[in-house]
């Protein structure tokens, strides 16, 4: 299945990136997606980030199906 | 009572201005079932980071969500106060030490209603709404923001 | 901090415009150690009394008391809360409905105290400030206004 | 001595004047002034209002003295 990740604020930094698609195999849950950014980005490890999924705020048991947007969240620092 | 349902924008780009503000509170003069308004401006500080000082914070958000977030916002605002009418803006991209990035405008037929919804709206969107700032100092050097 | 010794005088002739509200805000992009304004605006509403359309208030006041006590208030703003800076007007003479009457402008580094100093200020000018407004419908009938 | 008296709000509907000058014999309480002035402006008795002299509010036991500036405060309406 393929997903859509989307980068922010200090992650970008990391990335490179903006944005990016992926391929994965099988569904997949959000640990699972933290796990292979940081083996992608290791530096990842030492940001505190949340992940969105289709606008909205998910917990790491989520599961991610095909075709999500899924947003890489540094702390919110609006206002 | 305003249309509650429609997503809006809620970002402006660069800084929102006094002019802005003033032709935000001008619309409001036909309004009258309202008896107390409360604004809040967020502005920038030129803030010492390191024998440095902040000049301006570049504004970024996650467009869509943080736009529905707001949203999400208003309703519950709405439910929980007796208001005529609010309004949410928020800076992107470039704003300036001394310029403003954020505005809350909140009605109500009497005061305490219009402050205790600011107030609650201000909260909700510095822990909730998608927006990053990154904090620009000497020119090329930055830090990303972190609300407390 | 601003000069906080010198009594001022509060008033202003009619209505407070949004223009003059604006130009309030401007003045302060210069205070770049602000990071959050919190203004008050009050509006006369055009309540129904008996049948009657309330169409302006005439505000008068025994001014030389009024400016005193806006002055103590501003002092003990400033003793309470760590302002910035704050501003005080109240119209004096007619104000329609729609137009605005008070503006209470508290200014912080951060937003807390400036939401909590103008809800002092706002709540101290309606309890301690002999001000009195006449409630006027239908061109030649008034009542005296009464706060909540 | 001699006071001055100043009237607000609604007072100046039952007064009729803003302002006058009153000539009394000794020191007197505000309760004194009080009952001076609902003798001579009776529908003052339906009313609630407050003194200030020389700008401060004032208990009505309170000593008037030569020239004091004395208003007569209906319930404040501003804001």
């Amino acid at each position: 299945m393929k997903i859509q990740l989307k980068y922010f604020g200090k992650i970008v930094d990391i990335t490179g990136v903006n944005e990016e698609e992926w391929q994965c195999t099988t569904p997949k849950t959000l640990q699972e997606i933290k796990e292979d950014l940081t083996t992608k980005y290791p530096a990842l490890q030492q940001e505190v980030y949340k992940f969105a999924v289709n606008l909205s705020l998910e917990n790491l048991d989520y599961v991610v199906k095909e075709s999500c947007e899924i947003a890489v969240l540094p702390p919110f620092s609006g206002g | 009572m305003e249309n509650k349902s429609k997503i809006k924008n809620v970002f402006i780009q660069g800084p929102i201005t006094p002019a802005y503000i003033a032709d935000s509170i001008a619309h409001h003069q036909v309004k009258t079932n309202i008896g107390g308004h409360d604004l809040f401006l967020g502005q920038v500080r030129a803030d010492q980071i390191g024998g440095k000082v902040v000049e301006a914070i570049d504004y970024s958000a996650y467009e869509e969500m943080a736009n529905q977030v707001f949203h999400e916002i208003r309703e519950k605002t709405f439910e929980k106060f007796d208001l005529v009418c609010m309004h949410i803006y928020h800076s992107i991209g470039i704003v300036k030490a001394g310029e403003i990035c954020l505005f809350v405008f909140t009605s109500s037929k009497h005061r305490a209603m219009a402050m205790d919804a600011c107030r609650y709206v201000v909260e909700e969107i510095k822990a909730k709404a998608p927006v990053f700032g990154k904090e620009i100092m000497n020119g090329d050097q930055y830090q990303w923001k972190v609300n407390q």
